[in-house]
């Protein structure tokens, strides 16, 4: 496929592990209801039927059993990429991935290759029950030997799906499960991505600079759009990856606005935004006007469907959070 | 001897026959050499009104989440045999972990089912009080409520409600779970445990035959009853549909648990016979044929064939149970538009039994954020 | 025992689980080799025998199991407390650490108590094989619902775990492994000891603030000692809640010193001294002359024990971050 | 017909001569029905030689340890022949998932026992090359490495390695672990996972009896091989002192893997005769009766019995391996002294396959600050 097609990121998504498939007879999709049913979420919908049950395996109910059998196959020379059905349940799996997938390569003093990418669809916003809207990035970027990345749109996920893949560390791919069915757009299947290892300015300003991930990019662009009408000029920078980060254009972004808020759904308390605003002080300190700001999820548990608008940052938090920082 | 057992019957999941029968799918009795229950006509309606009304709470609740009333449902249709079997058997100290799906079992525990739409309606997580109905909280976790189970068990045991012979203070503990379940790491500890400790829990396996979009024989290609005799207790597979039969070794199943005799696993052979929850589509993975055959297994339709046949019940009976399902479709429908939404503060306040400063800081704070829109308004 | 005894933390924190067992007899103690052979690191030395083989319980070898079992009891209104026997090995645990005790009370609509003591010997220098020096407690700091403590010393180490296990929340409870046997402290059980949930300065200083918890409190007191031999004053403050954080006494310190340094054998990235620089940036943001910052362990796994004398902030390390944020 | 076990043997544990056994303790060559062997004077000679070193690998390391150039050291005294036998039994191309303890199964397969000691000196994490080998690195975490050990099969199966007839290809896998573990709830979804794709792999416990301080009934009341054929796959019990027999059952086992047959559970049952580690002190837990009473079932005592009384080896025979014993011992002893600690820097390289600029920037940062003290110097 040549042309430029529209896509959702989860039509994105199911066309870049189809290409990763294509590519390396190696790579191998593992999860629960990811055959048949092509997942809850549809991600890998049809790959069953065309690569066959031995590379798009359905698994028993079992997630520690997953990701300990993934170890299996990296080892045995595979590219396992795993799904964990919904962020809730990645828990159980915990175990093997902080203590032998992130730990493999080193311990083995660099013998072994972990190429194992857990795909988990995160976030909340879709009145979901418990368990189903969890945003377990930090507790993955603390652990050394592990990579977090997180898409936010359809050519991100198109590109950064292949490139996690293609890393021969393991990686944590978190999918913003509310934006799976939301808007499309171009993918051209030639272009040159940017390197996976990259935080992107999404949006170009002067006043602050807005940092965020995943499903929280579309907000924050959002926020930035409503500022811009009173006057204000929000830079904004999609982290795409969590850990290592790439804080070159945040640091030079921070250096320009003397300002930041970071926005996320994760709880706040030791939260990504806790490392970055830690991180940016130390590098920016002299530029700073005012302390790194963290928007987030309440340091409650993720609440009942019905409560969700309240705990999930929306545009009129970030800026609330954006008037707090420009009023130092 | 050492034993080298070549196992697994001839078909994966075994003879779906090869289990506990007491009611034909046809309403005929059959006698079972383990299981004598000799049910009195009061019981037999009582277990055909459960189960009709249960169905009508899943069926309200699936009209619901189509109304977008709900944010999805779980539906227990084609188990209500095996869930109104399993709570029926229980004495009113003995405790219950369910998972999402145990709306019969709840109904039992006099849990007004209004309280379990909540749940899916996202107002709340589970507004009984578990105290009140020895019934907890529902739980999306897979597997993980069969180690709570065990662990109450083991309370009780510490409580010295087992095995002292009164009929009112011993105390067994119910762990409900699904066939996709028994895979998890959880469950399989929950049987070491329970075995280790003899702890007075019964495991309660509703195989209904998928796990989300994955047949059983992904699980377990013998039937999954055998899986407690490698952990040293017993297992018995019951026709899930069968609501005498699985009444039948529930109890006895319950009275081993009490008297000290350790855990049982049950495997109440059944069919899911709608999709896992409103927003799955089953076409995707499986033939209306299999659906079509279980049809015939339903099992309410074969105790009303007996109520009827042995004159039981008569015409009014059915009517008034009808009439008293539409009543409780008309409580479920009025009552789920009137559940209040949850208060965006009142969270704050129950995420510790003792608050946190900090917490309490950042409750405050996001109150008068929401202040000053009201101000502005 | 009315009398003044001087005790190893170890020896404190049997006294201190000795006499919660006394003083209330639903708590419980679970985990592995607590029985007969009083754990691993003899902790427990004794108390099967006087107070049964029920309230005493070895488990199968299953951290799941435990914690579940654990939450089980807790809801049949025992107060169990768990021995996880190496920080290691809790990540098994974790899934029902994180969504089953943390959550209950919150999603019982704050009617099912969950007063669950985890109790885990943390950190490293032991010169132990992988898995037995890990430092997990930003993982759980970071999940709502969980209270985390760390003790310093044999004094703290009796009072807070019984103060733990009178807590109705449930608290993770770490314990510097590599202290329990070195140096002893007077303990007089008729004291009365400073609420669990604060933090406490335990060295008086103008020039900088040092933050610590657990095996660095010995560290940052020595850093600071060695320090003050050359001129300079740092106040050290012993942490000791981590979540919730009592910063009442760290802020007031920074606002006077200008300076801080977060010092912890965890890894750096995400660990608790980002969210403590986060949070002392927002507060004091005025009164800081330098960033906040960081000394920890580095971002690799745990190293081979020959190498953990560089892996572990010492001394050195400490004030060399001290010399850092003194120049500028 | 429902099937309702009353379990449990006589005593917890069962029957401990409920096993396979083709050499008594007293030397004594037995057949069994279902394995028969009729091994080589050079097989049976072998397996001497490969006890006795792995033997004096064990006590170098326990005194290494004793004079502080170990941390640690785990010890397999008394398994011997279940490692040997086991080892001995594996094809070239099959791979090995060991625990901390399998120093018997590291020797067979060609690993250096001083790669061992790096492990437990604190040099390194295991610095031989499992890929070498065909032997993982030991893993500590109890039981995940029968996952690993399953999904590596499910990989020969991929490869296409797995019933095709080719004894030099068809490759078996073999997850090893302790009774304690098989409480663990990743050893029972590695026994799902392999029943659920008949992976070629061999789950070779050895029940030595203990997990740390507990024994065995505190994880099972009944034999731990039952517990395969509740997930559907067969179970043996073997005499784990005897070389013979562990050969003789894991070979079958193994052939049965690699022809497609799937997954076998063996419990080799032994006993751990010293400490669970150098740190550990039994002398609190158990009774020293039951030491003296395995001491009589010594597995290397009865081949010696046995090649004595056959004629099959000569005092010379018995000098040698003695004499290759003290080799090994001064190889492992200077060895040990001699070997390197690990790079301060060199860890930071290999954190990822592909280096991150922020782990390189802090490893530099670090380099500097070591070079500031050289400079200070
Ligand atoms: C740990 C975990 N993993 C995955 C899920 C998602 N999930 C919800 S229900 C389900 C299938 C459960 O099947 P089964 O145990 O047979 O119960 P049933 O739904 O058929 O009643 C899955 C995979 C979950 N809730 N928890
Ligand atoms: C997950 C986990 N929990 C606890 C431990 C600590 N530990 C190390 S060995 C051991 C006992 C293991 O017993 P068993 O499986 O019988 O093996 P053995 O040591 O007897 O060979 C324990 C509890 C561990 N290594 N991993
Ligand atoms: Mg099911
Ligand atoms: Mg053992």
């Amino acid at each position: 496929m040549a042309t430029t097609t529209k896509m959702t990121l989860a039509k994105a998504l199911n066309a870049g592990l189809r290409r990763a498939m294509e590519d390396d007879p190696k790579v191998l999709l593992m999860g629960e209801d990811i055959g048949r049913l092509g997942g809850v979420f549809r991600i890998t919908d049809g790959l069953q039927k065309d690569f066959g049950e031995d590379r798009v395996i359905d698994t028993p109910l079992a997630e520690s059993g997953i990701l300990g059998t993934a170890v299996g196959l990296a080892l045995a020379g595979y590219r396992p990429v795993v799904e964990i059905q919904f962020d809730g349940f990645v828990y159980p799996a915990y175990d093997q991935i902080v203590s032998q997938v992130a730990k493999m390569h080193y311990r083995s003093g660099g013998r072994a290759a972990m190429p194992v990418v857990v795909r988990i669809p995160f976030g909340g916003g879709i009145g979901a029950v418990e368990h189903h809207s969890e945003s377990p990035e930090a507790q993955f970027a603390h652990t050394p030997g592990l990579k977090v990345v997180a898409c936010s749109n359809p050519v991100d996920a198109y590109w950064m799906i292949q490139q996690a893949i293609a890393s021969p560390d393991p990686v944590i791919f978190l999918e913003p499960k509310r934006l799976y069915h939301s808007a499309k757009a171009d993918i051209d299947p030639e272009a040159t991505p940017p390197p996976l290892w990259s935080s992107q300015v999404v949006r170009r300003g002067s006043d602050l600079t807005l940092l965020c991930y995943g499903p929280m990019v579309s907000t924050c662009l959002r926020a930035a759009e409503a500022a811009a009408g009173e006057g204000r000029s929000i830079e904004v920078v999609d982290l795409r990856t969590l850990s290592p980060l790439d804080l070159g254009p945040v640091t030079d972004s921070v250096r320009r606005t003397g300002r930041a808020v970071v926005a996320h759904e994760a709880h706040v308390n030791l939260g990504m935004g806790a490392e970055v605003a830690a991180r940016i002080t130390q590098e920016c300190f002299y530029s700073l006007e005012a302390p790194v700001l963290r928007v987030g999820g309440f340091d409650t548990p993720y609440p009942p469907a019905r409560m969700e608008e309240h705990f999930l940052p929306d545009l009129d938090r970030v800026l609330e959070a954006v008037d707090r920082v420009m009023e130092y | 001897m050492s034993q080298h057992l070549e196992t697994g019957p001839e078909t994966l999941g075994g003879d779906p026959t090869d289990y506990v029968q007491l009611l034909t799918p046809e309403g005929v009795r059959v006698e079972h050499p383990d299981y004598s229950l000799d049910p009195s006509p009061e019981l037999l309606r009582c277990f055909y009104r459960d189960m009709t009304l249960t169905r009508r709470i899943d069926v309200e609740a699936t009209a619901l989440q189509r109304h977008g009333e709900l944010g999805i449902w779980a539906q227990l249709l084609g188990q209500e045999a095996a869930q109104i079997g399993a709570a029926r058997a229980l004495a009113p100290q003995d405790f219950v972990f369910p998972t999402y799906r145990e709306h019969g079992v709840a109904w039992v525990r006099g849990v007004d089912p209004l309280k379990l739409l909540g749940l899916f309606r996202g107002s709340d997580q589970g507004s009984w009080d578990p105290a009140e109905h020895n019934f907890g909280l529902y739980t999306i976790v897979i597997g993980a409520q069969t180690l709570h189970a065990t662990g109450y068990a083991m309370g009780m045991q510490r409580d010295g409600v087992v095995g002292t012979g009164d009929p009112q203070r011993d105390t067994a503990v119910v762990a409900h779970f699904g066939d996709g379940a028994s895979s998890q790491g959880d469950v399989n500890e929950a049987f070491v445990f329970a075995a280790s400790y003899q702890a007075p829990v019964v495991f309660f396996c509703q195989n209904n035959q998928w796990a989300i979009s994955e047949p059983i024989e992904r699980q377990s290609r013998i039937p999954l009853y055998h899986r407690a005799e490698g952990f040293g207790f017993p297992g018995v597979r019951v026709d899930g549909n069968d609501v005498l039969a699985t009444y039948a070794v529930m109890k006895q199943a319950l009275q081993r648990a009490r008297e000290g005799g350790g855990p049982t696993l049950i495997e109440a052979y059944t069919y899911r016979m709608g999709a896992h929850t409103t927003t799955d589509d089953p076409t995707r993975y499986r033939l209306d044929d299999d659906v079509q055959r279980w049809k015939l297994k339903d099992p309410i339709a074969r105790v009303e064939v007996l109520l009827r046949r042995n004159g039981y019940a008569d015409d009014e009976f059915f009517a008034r149970v009808q009439q008293e399902a539409d009543g409780l479709g008309a409580h479920l429908r009025e009552g789920c538009r009137a559940l209040p939404d949850p208060s965006p503060l009142a969270g704050f306040d129950r995420v510790y039994a003792e608050q946190t400063e900090e917490l309490a800081a950042q409750r405050d704070e996001y109150a008068g954020y929401l202040a000053s829109f009201e101000g502005a308004n």
